[in-house]
């Protein structure tokens, strides 16, 4: 699947987008995958709680399952207006 | 309804006359612009915003069209830049059209709470001491969305 | 702060540019335009504004005065035309500036609430079968103040 | 001292203003007054509930009294915006 990252998220990974091999069930389980092939990863997921998820470029949660999805985009809360 | 997402300047003063004739049966208008500030603590360059292009049309229509529907408009429009912008260029705009004014108002309020929090927008402010930092998503932003 | 009573169009984009710009340092810019609407049995050809000379210019003045007070605005302006007016011309707006769009918006909602019921103006409707009939205000219309 | 009508109220009576000389102590007093002159002013003060009126121009009410004051004026609730 393309795993896209944005502002700091994408600062911290140090790369936009990405595709992912992932036999990940849930978002959570994504994370806990990037988290444990590179520090960088650990480094922007250290605080999930500032961190918000859109598969399929809906609003969606950690728990959600990843079966059909396509796009996984990562990001902090987001400041339009 | 109209949702623009540009990197282009708006011209507010064409837009809002252009609305407001468009809808002259409305009754009420209401437009609301939002300008880049400087920062806080002063020395603000440019304020840089990201989006995300291929959810930002999609929120942007979603939220937008939950306005129509809830406040019975006649019309609303909904422009939002990104790109790198200098303090006092006009950042957003909203208008909403609708009968009475309340709606009107309430609508454009509505329009703003969740284009600040569930529009994927991330604004970077770019200071003249080489500094640069992300604006962190305000509590009472998202307090905000409590109220619909 | 301006106010202005006049019986001549304005033009609102111009108006709502040059207020923009004239306050591009903050942050939030509200308008409010109020528009001539058909009468609810419809056949409106005319709206005929009457307003109190000696008094209409001092209420509007205090009315905008108090919200840029209250609600700390960068600026605030008022048009309210008289006269007759046809269907689909605009009767009159309102625009604030504010740091934060929660004040720009709750002061023009403000301005809105006390142009409605407490300056000197009356409105009569003329209709194409011959009648005509002074708009009544609307207990909502004075309901509304007791929320400031 | 000056008395003003707008609106309906300026229909009714049939003038937009006029000179009053009169003793009345308070607004209610002149009401009275001029409606005991003529019917035109008794149909429009008819109802005072639906009448507002400003001393001055400043709004004011009934029982305010009009010493020292050169212009009243009678209207019906404001209808702007």
């Amino acid at each position: 699947m393309e795993v896209l990252y944005f502002a700091w998220v994408r600062e911290r990974i140090g790369l936009p987008r990405e595709r992912v091999e992932t036999r990940a069930i849930t978002v959570a389980d994504l994370v806990a995958e990037l988290c444990s092939r590179e520090d960088r990863y650990a480094a922007a997921f250290a605080d999930l709680s500032a961190i918000r998820v859109a598969l399929d470029q809906e609003l969606s949660d950690f728990d959600a399952p990843l079966q059909g999805v396509r796009e996984v985009a990562f990001f902090p809360p987001m400041t339009g207006g | 309804m109209r949702v623009s997402v540009q990197v282009e300047a708006f011209h507010l003063g064409a837009e809002a006359e252009g609305f407001a004739q468009a809808n002259n049966s409305a009754g009420a208008i209401v437009t609301f612009t939002g300008i880049v500030r400087d920062a806080p603590q002063g020395g603000l360059v440019a304020m840089e915003i990201e989006h995300y292009p291929g959810m930002t049309l999609k929120a942007l229509n979603e939220i937008a069209q939950t306005a129509m529907e809830r406040w019975s408009l006649a019309d609303a429009l909904v422009i939002h830049r990104y790109g790198r912008l200098a303090p006092g260029e006009q950042i957003m705009m909203v208008a909403t059209a609708a009968r009475h004014r309340k709606d009107a108002f309430v609508a454009a309020e509505y329009l703003m709470d969740y284009l600040k929090s569930r529009a994927p927008f991330w604004k970077k402010e770019i200071l003249n001491d080489g500094g640069a930092g992300w604006v962190a998503a305000r509590d009472e932003d998202e307090d905000a969305l409590t109220r619909w």
